[in-house]
């Protein structure tokens, strides 16, 4: 069953150095507060596993706390670049940083065998690219049937994920929906769990539409109102456009970005 | 009416999709001239996007793949597994529409980094996304690039995504389904890949761009068909539409 | 874009003597009133196919549309046997039955594989069973990042898929929700599908829970009303239980089958 | 108050299922026992049956494992393959709830067909459903079965459902996750594995019954524990329970 807790007691349990995690989240109910708060906290030697590392991801990086990255698109969606992303792996600054680079149908697909409790997932993918001669979890596999070739990735193991949604009720279940991209895959790959959500329930009422993460399948559960700003929460508020295109300058310039990190992240408390 | 370069090159790729069919579309210039196309000839067209949207009708252009508007127009919202494996893998989506950072004569695509060591590059790019998946399963894939000599490269630093690869054949070879680029959208004219060789060639230019400019533009011998044809000027209807797009998009930020 | 056409016409065009069918539906939804169009047309040497054969199926088989079977469960749900299919695999009446026999586990997952245009899928499936022994397309297959071995079952390639749903609108777009076990799956694994609805209405009212079938990848919808009877249709009509249990003693006689088959589809016309 | 065996078999197995663990339900006498646990001493027992419902809460014994009233009381729905892939593959469900057609000394189990030749069986049963993943994934299976000599057999015409297979290290050697049947509860009694042969030993008899009726009606020479237990009698409420549930699915017929 889920506890119910804040948010900096929930990241201190979760996140510890040197682990694999995932704030999963594709452009909708981003992570973003917990991932400050991991800042705060100082963790280091990260595995930070995502999809698509945006703003959060860039402002954990360029906070040092990542070893490795594990993606298949960085980018400021819509803007440009991720210069602290483009900074640790041009300039090895703060530190240099590993990656392991896939497709999105190939990270997509590893969450999914991690979720089923499979070693690997098979694909039509990465045919052609260079991605196959850098990236070497991908390999061959024949289809036992037809012969056919096709490519096979490992399943994603997390030591811990983290997901922002809309509601969960005193329990601990939760209830997201809109675009929930590979959230539930995440959860369910984790071997331990944070949902921070917009507001804690007394009841949750019935929406049919949403994915839903009963109180069992989760560990923590941290009311973060805002918590996924400057992304969006649908039925909460809209995407901050203006924050996204604001990251741009201030990323570009690591003075800059080290002033905005202790003004807006360090000096601050769990607000995110 | 007069017009940019841009607008010209958004109005050609919009024309080249065909109304009734299922486009998956990337971010940025695809998903401009996608929604104008929309807006224009193609009003059944289907917007796929890679968060799970499927049939989408943004009233705007959405800044991100997964803007909040897609999700509240589409006709089905499905998990980014399903999205890759249930439709765009099996070949069931008609038309793919990439950008790219760098393409070569080929149709070979790279997004991932600028420079000859993928370990120490001299620019990071975003990476994949779904754009290798996109070039090997949708049926066809559109190109729409920028045309320069930094853009359009003698050989691609890394290839992201599958075009041709280093002529005929090679696809198939691969085992690829989907036919490849066959058409590249430019903001001077279009290319569309030799049926024998399968290297891009000119065949269109844009209202006022001459061959020797888009020449000077391409970093290789560019191929030049027989006859080159003159892309038709974009309409006030498509200007307008196009203008009214971007113009939302502008007071939304 | 889908047809939409009668269910005579339909079925004339989808089923041929010998294809690889489906009418997929699990409990809920099951397309019946298609599956006595196929008797009443006189389909031969078909292979059917479904997770949890039932009395339809028991029906078809029966009638002597069969040759084959493709299953992981026949009975009749909480009354007991399929008293035709057993008939024809314990005595060969009124023909032979071939059966290839799966798990709920690997049936699905066939699905999965033909509607991801993948030739196999992978599960932790079978293992100790004698199923192995008596289903060659049931095969083990090796990690090749660990080693591990599990096990591989072949996409389920159809040739038609008929499944039935609440609603379609005038452009064949589907709907349907509830239980909707692996019918998006079968129609998406078919080279053919007909959809058959409770009703076709000028607009579909935005279900947000609702599977949905865009109608670029149906090729007919059929417009049933009581389509799937005896089982139900949310929201239209709730499971005829007396139906199922009355089943029973109809299907253990083979007389008494034949008189019914006779009075209730061969003599009727499309309205199951 | 007097009780049939069949009451007190649904009764015991009811008492086996802890409170706030996941359970996968089959139909039939599972269901029932499921549903009387939730409505007893287990009012947070999640309910899964193969349909794809999680957590469902029927107000009514259902016939089937797709009844709408599991739809509509369920937290969530979950499509077959998800519910295969998702919850019972990786071993999240607690305790996987099956019945038997035949069952064995080392609890493997056959649903299949009853008869030694597969292909010209002498009765064929409906088939393996979902229960060798079941029986496989779960952490742990228990097993509700009348007995007789008919069901519990020397050996099973087919293995649809694994046990211990011949018995100890069998589970492991074929790599299998969950710990296997560690209760079959019968309209006589409670038999378990003994730790070390992992043979299905009498534990415990229902009142009024004999371990003499308890192994005239088991196939094999019946393994005996030191101390048999009795089965607390069904208390009122057990009863009363029990009898509102069938006596509602009754009326449904």
């Amino acid at each position: 069953m889920a506890e119910i807790v804040s948010l900096p007691e929930a990241v201190a349990e979760l996140v510890r150095d040197g682990d694999t995690i995932a704030l999963e989240g594709f452009t909708h109910l981003i992570p973003v507060a917990a991932g400050h708060e991991i800042i705060r906290q100082r963790r280091r030697d990260l595995t930070l596993v995502r999809m698509t590392p945006d703003i959060v991801y860039d402002q954990m990086i360029g906070a040092g706390c990542a070893r490795k990255l594990v993606f298949s698109w960085g980018g400021n969606p819509g803007v440009g670049s991720l210069h602290r992303f483009r900074d640790a792996i041009e300039n090895g600054w703060p530190a240099p940083l590993e990656i392991e680079e896939h497709s999105h149908a190939g990270m997509a697909n590893r969450y999914v065998a991690a979720a089923s409790g499979l070693p690997f997932a098979v694909l039509r993918g990465y045919v052609g690219t260079d991605l196959q001669a850098h990236t070497p979890t991908v390999k061959p596999i024949t289809c036992p049937f037809t012969g056919e070739v096709l490519t096979a990735v490992p399943a994603l193991q997390l030591d811990a994920a983290i997901v922002h949604a809309q509601r969960a009720d005193r329990d601990g279940n939760v209830q997201m929906w809109g675009i929930t991209g590979v959230q539930k895959e995440a959860v369910l790959a984790a071997r331990r769990s944070l949902v921070t959500v917009e507001e804690v329930v007394d009841e949750l009422d019935l929406r049919p539409d949403a994915v839903v993460l009963p109180s069992w399948t989760v560990r923590w559960v941290a009311e973060v109102p805002g918590g996924a700003h400057p992304s969006y929460a649908q039925g909460y508020y809209d995407r901050d456009n203006a924050y996204y295109r604001a990251w741009d300058p201030i990323s570009r310039d690591r003075d800059a970005f080290t002033e905005w990190l202790s003004a807006h992240v360090l000096d601050r408390q769990g607000d995110g | 009416m007069s017009w940019t370069a841009d607008e010209m090159m958004s109005v050609a790729a919009a024309r080249a999709l065909r109304d009734d069919t299922a486009c998956f579309v990337g971010i940025g210039l695809p998903s401009t001239a996608a929604n104008l196309a929309r807006r224009t000839h193609a009003p059944n067209l289907v917007l796929i996007y890679e968060s799970g949207t499927i049939g989408a009708k943004p009233g705007r252009l959405p800044l991100s793949i997964g803007d909040g508007v897609l999700a509240e127009t589409a006709e089905t919202v499905v998990g980014v597994p399903e999205v890759f494996n249930y439709w765009l893998q099996p070949g069931r989506i008609e038309t793919g529409f990439l950008g790219a950072a760098q393409i070569d004569r080929f149709g070979n695509i790279n997004t991932t980094v600028i420079g000859p060591d993928y370990q120490h590059p001299k620019v990071r790019l975003p990476g994949a996304g779904g754009a290798p998946e996109i070039a090997a399963s949708c049926r066809q894939v559109i190109v729409i690039v920028r045309q320069s000599r930094r853009t359009f490269v003698e050989r691609v630093d890394f290839v992201t995504s599958f075009g041709y690869g280093s002529g005929p054949g090679d696809r198939e070879r691969l085992g690829l389904t989907g036919r490849g680029p066959v058409l590249v959208i430019t903001d001077l004219g279009v290319l569309e890949p030799d049926p024998r060789t399968r290297e891009l060639t000119l065949t269109s230019l844009h209202p006022g761009v001459t061959v020797e400019r888009a020449r000077e533009a391409t970093g290789w011998e560019l191929a030049v068909a027989a006859e080159v044809a003159t892309t038709a000027p974009p309409t006030a209807l498509e200007l307008e539409t196009l203008r009214a797009l971007e113009a939302a998009d502008k007071e939304d930020q």
